[in-house]
């Protein structure tokens, strides 16, 4: 499987919650895809303003239809570019990026903890449907900020038990992501998270399954390894010369292996 | 004929297109997604005596046609370079110029020493932006005196050509191209980027963890063509140019300012492909122009000799 | 309380955006676009002793993210300045901050003298960019000592404070401010434009007659608030910023760097309204941040007094 | 009538010859026009790329639907973005202006002479309508490259007798529009020009029509008269300081008053 560059094809693109997009895409990278948690690297617009390209995760693939699909926060100018483009207009991607979740650690028959926090979550649905397929139980626990900003639950509830939480309460249980989790108390052999740092931080300090992974994020020029913008420390080696590449080494690492 | 053909000191180019220090590491990557064989050359990232693990994160940022960045030279030294990275590049037909850094002139020294004896490697560019501990961090290329000895004992020490990679962060760019064409410079390199911050809104601090950082990309291109234009009719080694390259058109315009060969930085991240791409666009712009060759182009924007009457803003 | 205010010396102002010297005239055709009585305070286009007509054109040239010019200084001089537009441009409640240039230190001097006179200007912009012709053209901005001998004599003539416009095409800028301000300046605005050329590839020469023009607009923006945050950190007198600012929140990103006030520029021509927009989008961007007075964002991304770490590119 | 900032719609895209287009724009900038000859500074993007307005004649102007109608080359970037707008979309636009051609200089019954160069032939034609409105004879000249960047033949042929002539012969005479007029040796009381520069001279050479006017271009900031990009040396004082803007005082300028 390789890393290509293709000019993809929107397919659609639909406002599922506040300042959220799902935008489906059509191209030759959708057969490379290897492993959920890959990202994408979506230049927006043919001119340079803006210039870099934005890594986005790939939420589910179609290899059928040669489909991806995609779900982002429109904030910054390129996302928001993104947030506006039309069926039928093309988009200058390369892909797919990184190594993704390892699907492989745990068996069928045992219980798998999705983990994600706001814009982390779009991952952990294409590897929650994978995981389904291999006979895992799925139980997700979303967090959100608050019940506007809440997406794809009925999708995720689709794959097991869901539980969302938001920062207001105004949906699910009032708090975080480890809220939910420290009050039900779920037994799993893996953890799979994505999200912002602080939450990373409390699963990898908490004992919440066997073994956790994480998807990290960090600012990117070249997307696949070569400008060492991405780079994070190795836990073990904290002050030497030591490091991980988000975009070519991650984004997924397990738990303890990069400083987080 | 190759019409794209280029030769510098202890360089045939069969192109004069060539990826810039630092933004396609050692090739490893690009080399997955075409034949780098093709290239000009390859300006490998920069190597230091010592691993360095460089800045903390955020490295990179966004900025109006262009970027910042702050890596700090992360690189695993030049044993490792040298042990790792230039024998697996043996396998492509394609000079290496090496880029060398350091805190210290005897840093430089060795490291030139060292990495100039490996066989691919054809050329040094001797990265002069870099903070001189010794004088509290003030960039080698920053003082005309401090580039020449510079460069005069890295040239003593190396068994390769010496490009020196000028610093745009300076009153008078001639000045420090006459100085290290003066300590023994077989060629100039320009420009390494322009310094620049950026701040965040929400957090109220500089974006980049390290605060400043080197801006390139399409934004910087005008004080590079400008810089290359006042440098190669004040020299007589030839300069390799670069800064915001993004296409064959943008690389003529370097070759007309009067540089001889091109190299491609930021334009990398924005497209993988650009380097061939740009060597395959540039014989249709030559037909287009009703133009034979590469090397003809060079400083052919040169009206005269007047010296250039400086703009009062 | 207006919670744009900010009171720098001789200025008192209603909110801290501007309109650059060169990119506004004397305010007559942007008065029939909008009430130019809403803006903090207005730049004049430069003032030299005799009328210059400036450079042959093409003055103009677009880059990526910004543009070149070389206008040249046209003016119709200081004794028509102050017959024509200055008293025209009493009719408006904001003062003005007149940009002073010249050739010699006499030049400045004479200019400040009679220009400072004027009832509705408040300060003097000293454009320091101008070539000199006694040292062969060499920029008076480029030398401290210079430019310290020519703020301390213009100051003198001065009957009002006088700002000094630095110059970015220099080493270390902060060198520069330091030696103004110890000639006596009460502020700073930077920065004045980034040197650069643009080549056409049709006629092979550069697109400005001119050759080499001052660079403008977005793609400067990091250099200049890298500049504004190093200068602001090491001279005690106000900055009003300005480079590439188009929106309110570069505007803001200008503040937090360490400027007092802004300046507008290039976006005049992109958007006419671009100054009366910042002025009305500035309170909602403080409330977004949870700020309530300009005067609290200045130098707020000042995360310690460590001196910068600059980095190797 | 003054000077505006307006949103306008595009109304209607036409390529009309090789690399030239037509657009048809609605929006209140038509009800300021007062001449022909103006011209509009049309912001071609949000974003900053390209950074500056585009300076673009009126060709046409439809007080009653509030539209105007532009022709142009799509050759740089920004005349490119402009030629790939749909109907629909809508533009940045500043005008009008400038002070246009003056159609006074010509009383009804009089002959006047429009000649045209390539992209200069646009404003003529509103120009052309305008006079004919006023009762006065309009003889055509337009020039152009070859056959396939000929345009708005039909256009000018309602308006009066038409002649066309292309460099390379492949329509009309082979040669310039100095050549036809040279040829033909027209009676007129004034000659209206707009093209390049070359042509300009030749025509404010030659002896064609009691009174000529020309239409100049520059390249410009501001478009408004602010920012002293697009001056010209008048003719009495050619080392002198006086100048004329050609975007406020021009772009049209009585034959011998500016150096060309
Ligand atoms: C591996 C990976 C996967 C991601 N997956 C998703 C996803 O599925 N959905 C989603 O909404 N977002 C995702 N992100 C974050 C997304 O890349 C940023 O939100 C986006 O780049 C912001 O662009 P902008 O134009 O809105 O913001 P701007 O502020 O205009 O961006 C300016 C620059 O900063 C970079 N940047 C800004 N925020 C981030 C960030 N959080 N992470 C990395 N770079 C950033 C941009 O890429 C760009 O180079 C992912 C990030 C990474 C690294
Ligand atoms: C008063 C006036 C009226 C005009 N009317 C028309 C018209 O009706 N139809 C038409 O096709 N063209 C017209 N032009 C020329 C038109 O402005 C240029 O063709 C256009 O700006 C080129 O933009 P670009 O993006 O294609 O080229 P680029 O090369 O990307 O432009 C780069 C910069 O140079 C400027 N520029 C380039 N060529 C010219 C030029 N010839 N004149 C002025 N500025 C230029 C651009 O405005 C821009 O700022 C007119 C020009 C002026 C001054
Ligand atoms: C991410 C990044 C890393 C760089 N690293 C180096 C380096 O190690 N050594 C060096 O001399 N220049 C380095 N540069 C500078 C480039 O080689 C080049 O001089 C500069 O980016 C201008 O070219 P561009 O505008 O095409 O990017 C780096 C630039 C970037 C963007
Ligand atoms: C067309 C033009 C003319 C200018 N004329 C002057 C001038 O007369 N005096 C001066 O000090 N600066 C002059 N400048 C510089 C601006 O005042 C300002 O410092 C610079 O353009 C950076 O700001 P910006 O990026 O917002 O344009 C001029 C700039 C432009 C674009
Ligand atoms: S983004 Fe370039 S190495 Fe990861
Ligand atoms: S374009 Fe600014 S004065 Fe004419």
């Amino acid at each position: 499987m390789a890393i290509i560059k293709d000019i993809c094809t929107v397919i659609r693109v639909k406002k599922i919650a506040d300042s959220i997009f799902e935008m489906v895409l059509e191209g030759r990278i959708a057969d490379e895809v290897e492993n959920p948690g890959q990202f994408i690297h979506i230049r927006v617009t043919e001119g340079n303003a803006p210039l870099l390209r934005r890594p986005v995760s790939i939420a589910a693939v179609d290899k059928k239809n040669h489909r991806l699909t995609i779900i982002f926060r429109s904030g910054g100018q390129g996302t928001l570019l993104l947030s506006r483009k039309v069926p039928g207009e093309t988009l200058d991607i390369l892909g797919p990026l990184g190594n993704g979740f390892p699907v492989d650690k745990v068996d069928s028959g045992g219980t798998a903890i999705l983990a994600g926090g706001g814009i982390g979550v779009p991952p952990l649905y294409g590897l929650g449907l994978k995981l389904r397929e291999q006979g895992v139980k799925v139980i997700s626990v979303l967090g959100f900020q608050t019940a506007e900003s809440v997406f794809y639950q009925d999708e995720f509830a689709s794959l097991g038990e869901t539980y969302i939480a938001t920062v207001d309460g105004t949906s699910g249980t009032k708090g975080f992501v480890t809220d939910v989790l420290n009050e039900r108390g779920f037994e799993a052999d893996i953890l799979y998270t994505c999200g912002p740092l602080p939450m990373l931080r409390a699963l990898e300090a908490g004992d919440y399954a066997r073994e956790t992974y994480l998807s990290m994020e960090e600012r990117m020029g070249c997307g696949i390894g070569a400008c060492f913008a991405c780079v994070c420390r190795k836990k073990d080696d904290p002050n030497g010369h030591s490091y991980k590449k988000v975009c070519s080494d991650g984004p997924v690492f397990k738990a303890g292996e990069v400083l987080i | 004929m190759n019409r794209l053909q280029v030769e510098l000191p202890g360089l045939t180019l069969k192109n004069p297109i060539m990826p810039a220090s630092g933004c396609f590491g050692f090739g490893r990557e690009f080399s997955k997604l075409y034949d780098i064989g093709q290239l000009g050359a390859i300006m490998i990232k920069a190597a230091t005596l010592e691993p360095r693990f460089g800045n903390p994160t955020p490295r990179v940022a966004e900025t109006p046609g262009g970027m910042l960045n702050a890596i700090g030279l992360q690189n695993p030294g030049v044993e490792k370079i040298m042990a790792e990275e230039l024998p697996w590049l043996q396998q492509f037909d394609v000079p290496i110029i090496a880029n060398i850094a350091g805190s210290t002139v005897e840093d430089y020294v060795s490291v030139a020493e060292k990495i100039s004896a490996a066989p691919n490697v054809h050329a040094l560019e001797l990265n002069i932006s870099c903070p001189n501990v010794k004088t509290g961090g003030i960039a080698f290329g920053t003082d005309a005196t401090t580039a020449m000895e510079l460069t005069r004992k890295v040239k003593a020490a190396s068994a390769v050509p010496v490009y020196v990679k000028l610093s745009p962060n300076v009153t008078d760019i001639v000045e420090i191209a006459k100085a290290v064409e003066m300590g023994g410079a077989d060629g100039i390199t320009m420009i390494n980027t322009l310094l620049g911050m950026r701040i965040d809104l929400q957090s109220g601090e500089p974006l980049l963890a390290n605060r400043t950082g080197g801006l390139s990309g399409p934004a910087i291109k005008p004080v590079a063509i400008r810089m290359v234009y006042e440098v190669s009719r004040n020299v007589s080694i030839p300069i390799i140019g670069m800064g915001g390259v993004a296409s064959a058109e943008d690389a003529l315009e370097f070759l007309y300012a009067g540089a001889s060969a091109v190299a491609v930085g930021t334009q990398n991240f924005v497209d993988p492909f650009a380097c061939p791409s740009i060597i395959e666009e540039l014989p249709r712009l030559l037909d287009r122009l009703g133009l034979s060759t590469v090397k003809e182009c060079i400083g052919r924007s040169w009206k005269s000799n007047e010296p250039i009457a400086h703009h009062c803003p």
